[in-house]
């Protein structure tokens, strides 16, 4: 993202006198920050720092309240204040998945303004004679498998995985009772997606996480109980459990063509050959109840064909399953049913072939292009269709089937089978490139009808079965290129080689500017 | 002759490739707004809808009527007209008095008010009978329950030319 | 041709539409229209009845409203209309409609113009249908038009340059082009012929409604073409046999007509696009406005510039294909100094033709922003992307057949290393030119790129990025055509390399101020950013003027050092003439569909709908492909003009061994 | 821009210029260089269609050079005959005769055997506006409308000040997810939608639009663009449902005061 508009600022280098020197120092820099505080963020973090902003109610995790003296995000020991240049760090580098952006465009000097500033809101930052004791992050070592698998037995004897899961899914036994200080539920992270990691995700930040804790929240500090020798394989094992440092999101999932059996069971083998796309899941901020943070962040799909049907596996994590009870797309403000919610999670295509480009709107539909929802409770254990034209125009239009849905180690996964060419709706052939998009409700944080977590627009595409191999196709390309090349480098020998050739370069190429007279 | 054919080659391979730049950008094709037909299968909800765009549009109604503002404009709000239609004059129905006041505007007078309101069923304005009754059925979903579909009759409508 | 420009900016501006502008968004009209009576009475039997005197008294009446005068229905009260708003509108009512207005008809609005009354509306033309018909012989017949306009202008000049100079040759290429001219004017009338019939017979209603509208306007366009025609005969026969001055003068009629043909005809094609002296539903109030409309000044300057610029890049590739064809050195010579003089021509409409677009463009937006929201952001952006690759090719090639042409001078060598720097300067441009402003992406890349803009290339698919390309691309232009004339001369003045700095000075300063302003046009806000092309505009035009008299007055005793020998051109200089004539033919072509196609679904825009089965606009795809046919029949109807031509020709042009053009 | 690949990439088209390259080779470097450079050397990566278009043009222009005079026409001629006939030239003759065809041949087989992408999308940005709109039945015409309260940023300071930051908290309650606290469009939902949020501040869109544009666009939304707006309705909701007339002329002052940019103003023939 930095160099987003490091063109635009080479421009306005070009372009634009420098702003006034700023004075250096005291609380002139505080006013400065307290300017800048003011402009950018007291809509979050509210004008007295107490984290009631005018927006603060949209975000969860809620804005830090700059009062409390609570920074999950230091470098100082478990309870103490951050330094300036913890709080520097943050505002620089925000933390990934929050509302809290980060902020390249201030430069150091207004960085220090605003830490300046923000110290001003806590009394405790007065005393200047105390110095926090800092944690110092050893330089890593190269990070290897061994250590990771001997991880693994520190991971379980510090009973992380009472939060954390065995997996790191973040559905540890203990998880949906964890509560901040401030009494709000909050999650413990998700091992697995480390790019989520408020504090960062290098082997060193999460070291330095371990050490220090994150004040305010359930996780303690682990300085005193795990040895120095067995820090690093501990970091080791959590690095290990993501697959990279970005999410990699997908923009299309490709359905392989496969032999589909009649059984769940088989179908989700054949799946297994398929390769899973992961795209991101956001909060639906747009219309009725608006959910500004579901608890899934992706979900990860799967998809394969044959002749028949078509099959979609979608998978996300979830830190609780709530079966009993219900779901509903319908469900919406006036449902004042207390009944439990159930998990849910639906897949929506457009319900016609798109019209050169257009989509339907991505939230259910619309008018003029509805989609074909197929929503799954997974408390009822069933699958229904209903027409989209909308959230407020969601009707029912199939009878209900029953689901293959399963949940192992705080993952939901669950399989939507679709006929390829259904009586009413899209035809899905080979070679085309369907919309889809997904929605997921986690029954536990309340989430029904409009409030749950969407996905944009994606790609379903049915990839052809391979004929044949590549390679004689391609070979013969290369021959034929070999041909025309050995071809027109004989011809042109031959002409080059002729008696008087010589010549020939000169007159062939630039002609009549010596002759005047073309052959 | 071996020239004018070099120069036929060359105009070809030119104009085919300024006609390949020309498909390389994305395409689309800009159809008119539609104009909504009024088809004897619409559902309730097109034909409201499409009343609403009369209302909006061909029939300049909201160059005098207000819906559900404030303070009523020169002539009386229309916000909620579907609720109160059926008793504004006795013996008629809602359909009957919205019907009335669309084909003769002056045969009943809101209290308060003057007259002015040309019929619409006439030009300039001219909307045709089954556009009046996307009108009626959009007026009565204004507060009310619309019944008016295509097949409704009214009396004061026009034999078919 | 500047002249007729800066006449053209000094008429005062077409008669706006009559009635105030708030008379459109009041409800006046629900009630009153001009002739008839509706709810109330007709403007025409109110001012029969009131005078200007009354106006106050009439204000008060229309903001209480009230009944009595003229019937029992009421006129609704009006408060929220204030008085001096009041005043113009019944000012207009009153003094529009006065029977004294227009005594011998009455009212002046013409009766049976309302459209689409009783006429039929479509007819269908087989297998193509018949917009892509009409498409085709309208643009055929352009194509034809302007090349029949444009000659007559560089003959009747290069006639008046021999004439001047008592130099033969120029008489004898002035003939030369005539030559062209009096087959393609067969042509060009044929088509047109064909067009009104095909346009009557396939859109009727149309028709109909523009005859009512410009029926006026056909006596003295037939009247025109007449005289055209005579001229044309005259001139081109009477070659020789008149007295110079005799001769020259039916040159200038030729052109007098040419041009008033053409001011007529736009008349009725702008009108289509910004209608003008109508009443909102089409009813003729004003003859003149109709014909005065917003864009008809503009595309009448437009058109002739291009004109020029197109019928020299045809004049060239006549040229370019008789050398290539030729025989004998004093033919490949003679075509060569033919071929130069048309790309010469070609070059001087170039350069001035940006300037007249933009003016154009301008006044299509200050008509209707959605009409020019539709040209420049909407629909048709995609389209001034095929327009940048076109525009950047021709000037690529104008600049490349201006490097070879230094071939053929002796003692040019020693500006070849220039050609890299003035290349890149042309390729920069061109890129710059072709940078679109929403890219086609896919959705990885336009992840990658955080949005549907690129951080670094969006900034150079705005306004202020292609302003600038456009300039310096002028700029460099102008410096080939420079060194190529300064090739086989060295200034003898004693302060000669005194002027060489300043001319480097004014370049180059002309070209930073350029950029400039182009970098600051993303620092201020978007009012001062369209007027920030004005002084671009002057800089480079103060650059190019300013460069060109001290040139002269340089080079002006300027000694010889070489010789130019005509005819000793490569041929590839030859294909580069060919090219620059196709590319303009294919511009001419997609200038033609935008102009046309901005209208989108109406014939006449806002007035009369296109309700035809094919009132959508096409894909640009489409629209090539028409173009690409319009271009081949164009080119294939040229072949034959130029065989037809040629069975007359010969070579009878000896070339001058001075080393003079 | 990305250093790590300009920089040596320009060191060695240097450094091969000391080397006295032929005509046919240096040419060849010049477009190696521009392609690297525009598929490697700008940051973030230039989209595929637009590398394409880029070479066509560059291709073209480094044609012109080499046969723009007759001395390089006659070199690239002699370098040619040079490299067909020479015996020194050879290896590298019946080089370039098996690894032309190699690379063709490895292409096709990477085609086949890619994985599909779907189709890419090019989108109007910026569509004409209609010339009116019904704002819950109040008609608004797009091409007169200005915004009420900009008349205020003359006449009455505070009452200004105060309709911005009613648009600012607006702003932070409905807009921040998506187009960011910096208004860059970089939101916190942002990496989940396509199109991208749009970039306000970025001088190519708000600063070049009428505020009635911006309007048109709040109140109307993904679901109110032209067809001609294609790939689909973006996820633009439309605000006409929650926020009222006023509260979307609020947040249009607050845009633009945020971001420092001036709206275009309304040009009307007079």
């Amino acid at each position: 993202m930095t160099y987003r508009f490091g063109y635009l600022y080479a421009l306005i280098l070009a372009g634009t006198i420098a702003s006034p020197a700023r004075s250096e120092g005291g609380s002139d820099a505080c006013a400065a920050g307290k300017r800048l505080y003011m402009e950018k963020c007291s809509q979050c973090h509210g004008e007295s720092g107490d984290g009631k902003g005018v927006g603060a109610d949209f975000f969860n995790p809620r804005p830090r309240d700059f009062t409390s003296g609570a920074f999950k995000l230091r470098t100082t020991e478990s309870g103490e204040l951050p330094t300036g240049g913890d709080l520097a760090k943050v505002i620089r580098n925000g933390m990934p998945y929050t509302g809290m952006p980060a902020w390249p465009r201030f430069s150091d000097g207004e960085v220090a303004d605003l830490v300046c500033f923000l110290k001003t809101l806590n009394p405790d930052f007065a005393d200047t004679s105390v110095h926090p004791k800092t944690v110092t992050v050893p330089k890593p070592p190269a990070y290897r498998e061994e250590s990771a698998r001997k991880g693994r037995a520190i991971y379980e004897e510090n009973k992380c995985l009472d939060c954390h899961g065995s997996l790191g899914r973040g559905d540890g036994e203990s998880a949906p009772t964890l509560k901040d200080d401030w009494g709000n539920p909050i999650r413990p992270a998700d091992l697995t997606r480390r790019w989520t990691f408020r504090g960062g995700h290098r082997r060193e930040d999460i070291y330095r996480t371990f050490m220090t804790g994150l004040n305010g929240t359930p996780m303690p500090s682990f300085m005193a109980s795990v040895k120095e020798e067995d820090r690093w394989p501990l970091v080791d094992y959590v690095y290990s459990l993501s697959k990279g440092d970005d999410p990699g999101y997908a923009s299309m999932v490709t359905a392989v063509s496969a032999k589909l059996p009649k059984d769940a069971d088989g179908i989700r083998e054949a799946l297994a050959r398929s390769k899973p796309a992961l795209f991101p899941v956001i909060g639906q901020v747009i219309e009725g109840r608006r959910n500004f943070f579901p608890a899934a962040n992706a979900v990860e799909v799967r998809a394969a064909y044959d002749s028949e049907s078509v099959a979609i596996l979608v998978s996300w994590h979830d830190m609780s399953p709530q079966t009993s009870g219900s779901n509903s797309p319908l469900a919406s403000k006036g449902d004042s049913s207390r009944a439990p919610l159930t998990d849910a999670v639906a897949l929506q295509i457009p319900f016609k072939a798109p019209e050169g480009n257009a989509k339907p709107y991505f939230l259910a539909g619309d008018k003029k292009n509805p989609v074909e929802f197929r929503f799954a409770d997974l408390g009822k254990g069933e699958i229904r269709d209903f027409l989209g034209k909308g959230w407020s125009g969601l009707t029912a239009s199939g009878a209900a089937v029953k689901a293959d849905a399963r949940y192992d180690s705080g993952e939901w996964s669950v399989l939507f089978l679709r006929p390829r060419r259904p009586a009413k709706g899209l035809a899905m052939d080979r070679g085309v490139f369907v919309p889809i998009a997904f929605s997921v409700w986690d029954g536990f944080s309340g989430e029904s009808g409009e409030h749950g977590g969407v996905t944009s627009w994606y790609t379903l595409y049915l990839k052809p079965p391979e004929e044949g191999s590549p390679i004689l196709p391609a070979a013969a390309r290369a021959l034929a290129a070999l041909a025309a090349g050995a071809a027109i480098v004989f011809a042109a020998r031959f002409r080059l080689g002729r008696p008087g050739a010589a010549a020939l370069s000169k007159s062939h190429l630039s002609v009549d500017t010596e002759s005047g007279d073309p052959r | 002759m071996k020239t004018a054919l070099k120069l036929l080659l060359f105009t070809l391979l030119v104009t085919g490739f300024y006609t390949y730049i020309g498909q390389m950008v994305p395409q689309t094709e800009v159809h008119p707004p539609k104009t909504r037909e009024l088809r004897a299968d619409m559902t309730q909800d097109e034909l409201i809808e499409a009343g609403q765009e009369i209302v909006g549009g061909k029939g300049t109604c909201l160059g005098c009527h207000t819906i559900g503002a404030d303070k009523p404009g020169r002539f009386p709000d229309l916000g909620g007209v579907g609720a109160r239609a059926g008793s504004r004059k006795p013996g008629l129905t809602d359909v009957e008095y919205l019907a009335e006041s669309l084909y003769d505007p002056n045969a009943f007078i809101v209290e308060g008010y003057s007259p002015g309101m040309p019929q619409i069923s006439k030009s300039p304005i001219g909307l045709t009978d089954p556009e009046i009754l996307a009108v009626i059925a959009y007026l009565q979903s204004l507060g009310g329950e619309p019944s008016v579909t295509l097949q409704t009759h009214l009396k004061q409508a026009r034999a078919p030319k | 041709m500047l002249a007729l420009a800066v006449l053209a900016f000094l008429t005062p501006g077409p008669v706006r539409a009559e009635a105030p502008p708030l008379m459109k968004q009041s409800d006046c009209l629900a009630c009153h229209q001009p002739d008839r009576k509706v709810v109330g009475p007709s403007f025409t039997d109110i001012a029969g009845r009131y005078g200007t005197a009354d106006i106050p008294k009439l204000v008060q009446k229309v903001k209480q409203g009230g009944a009595g005068n003229w019937g029992a229905l009421a006129m609704s009260p009006h408060p929220d209309l204030k008085d001096a708003d009041l005043g113009a509108m019944i000012g207009w009512i009153l003094t529009a409609h006065a029977p004294g207005a227009n005594p011998a008809k009455g009212p002046d609005v013409i009766a049976g113009t309302k459209p689409g009354q009783e006429a039929p509306a479509y007819r269908n033309f087989p297998v193509i249908g018949s917009r892509v018909a009409i498409w085709i012989v309208a643009q055929l017949h352009l194509m034809f038009a302007a090349f029949v306009l444009a000659v007559p202008m560089f003959a009747f000049i290069i006639e008046l340059i021999g004439y001047r100079t008592k130099d033969e040759r120029y008489d004898h290429l002035a003939h030369e082009f005539t030559k062209l001219l009096s087959t393609s004017f067969s042509f060009t009338a044929s088509l047109g012929v064909l067009l009104s019939f095909l346009l009557i017979f396939l859109y009727p209603k149309l028709m109909s409604y523009m005859t009512a509208i410009f029926g006026w306007t056909f006596l003295p366009y037939v009247l025109l073409f007449f005289a055209e025609t005579v001229f044309l005969y005259s001139y081109y026969y009477g070659w020789g046999k008149f007295h110079p001055k005799v001769h020259l003068l039916l040159g200038l009629g030729l052109n007098i007509t040419g041009m008033g043909i053409l001011f007529i005809a736009d008349s009725w094609l702008t009108f289509m696009n910004s209608p003008n002296g109508v009443t909102e539903s089409g009813e003729l109030v004003n003859r003149w406005a109709a014909v005065h409309n917003f864009t008809w000044m503009p595309i009448n300057v437009h058109r002739i510039i291009a004109n020029i610029a197109f019928g020299g890049s045809i004049a060239g590739a006549y040229a370019a294909f008789k050398f290539l064809d030729a025989k004998t050195d004093e033919e490949r010579a003679h075509y060569d100094w033919m071929g130069y003089i048309g790309n010469f021509i070609a070059i001087s409409g170039l350069l001035p033709l940006p300037f007249a677009g933009y003016w154009l463009g301008k006044e299509i937006y200050a008509y209707s922003q959605n009409m020019g929201m539709t040209l420049m952001g909407g629909a048709f952006s995609w389209l001034f992307i095929i327009q940048a690759v076109l525009i950047g090719t021709l000037f690529l090639a104008v600049n490349y057949y201006l490097w070879l042409g230094m071939e053929r001078i002796e003692g040019a060598e020693r500006f070849r290393k220039f050609i890299k720097y003035l290349l890149g300067g042309v390729t920069v441009c061109f890129l710059v030119w072709a940078t679109p402003h929403s890219l086609v992406a896919t959705v990885e890349e336009s992840r990658k790129m955080g949005g549907a803009h690129h951080p670094a290339l969006g900034v150079l698919g705005v306004m202020s990025a292609k302003n600038t390309a456009v300039n310096i691309l002028i700029l460099t232009t102008y410096v080939s055509f420079l060194l190529y004339r300064r090739g086989n001369k060295k200034a003898t003045v004693p302060w000669a390399k005194t002027g060489d700095r300043i001319e480097f000075l004014i370049f180059a300063s002309s070209a930073i101020f350029v950029i400039f302003l182009g970098v600051l046009g993303y620092f201020v806000e978007a009012k001062v950013r369209i007027r920030l092309s004005v002084p671009q505009v002057a800089a480079v035009l103060f650059a190019m003027i300013s460069v060109t008299v001290i040139d002269i007055f340089m080079f002006r005793k300027a000694e010889i050092t070489g010789e130019i020998r005509w005819g000793k051109i490569p041929r590839r200089a030859q294909y580069a003439l060919f090219l620059i004539a196709i590319t303009f033919t294919w511009i001419m072509g997609l200038m033609g569909y935008v102009r046309a196609g901005i209208r989108q679904h109406w014939h006449v825009y806002g007035v009369m709908r296109d309700e035809s089965i094919n009132a959508f606009t096409p894909t640009l795809g489409f629209a090539a492909k028409v173009v690409s046919v319009t271009v081949l029949l164009f080119f294939g109807f040229l072949a034959i003009i130029f065989w037809l031509t040629g069975l007359t020709t010969s070579a009878d042009w000896k070339p001058r061994k001075d080393g003079q053009a | 821009m990305n250093f790590w690949v300009v920089v040596p990439m320009v060191l060695a088209l240097i450094g091969l210029r000391f080397l006295k390259p032929g005509i046919l080779l240096w040419l060849a470097a010049w477009w190696g260089g521009c392609f690297i450079f525009l598929r490697f050397g700008i940051l973030p990566p230039l989209p595929s269609s637009i590398i394409g278009l880029f070479m066509a043009i560059l291709t073209a222009a480094l044609a012109l050079y080499g046969t723009a005079d007759a001395d390089k026409l006659s070199a690239i001629g002699k370098s040619l005959r040079a490299f067909l006939m020479e015996r020194r030239f050879a290896p590298w003759l019946w080089g370039s005769l098996v690894v032309i065809p190699l690379l063709v041949g490895f292409n096709a087989y990477r085609q086949a055997t890619s994985e599909a992408v779907a189709p890419a999308t090019g989108r109007t940005i910026h569509p004409a506006p209609p010339s009116e709109i019904t704002f819950r039945g109040k008609k608004i015409d797009i091409l007169k409308a200005s915004n009420p309260f900009r008349e205020l940023e003359g006449k009455d300071k505070a009452a200004f000040a105060g309709h911005v930051a009613g648009g600012r908290a607006i702003y932070y309650k409905n807009c921040v997810f998506c187009h960011g606290d910096n208004m860059e469009g970089d939101g916190l939902y942002s990496h989940g939608l396509d199109p991208q949020p749009a970039n306000f501040a970025d001088p190519t869109t708000i600063a070049m639009l009428q505020e009635s544009y911006l309007f048109w666009r709040i109140a109307k939304g993904g679901p109110g663009l032209p067809e001609e707006s294609a790939p689909w309705a973006s996820a633009m909701p439309a605000w006409e449902a929650t926020l009222g007339e006023d509260e979307i002329w609020d947040v249009i002052l607050f845009l633009y005061s945020f971001t420092g940019r001036k709206p275009r103003a309304q040009e009307r023939a007079e």
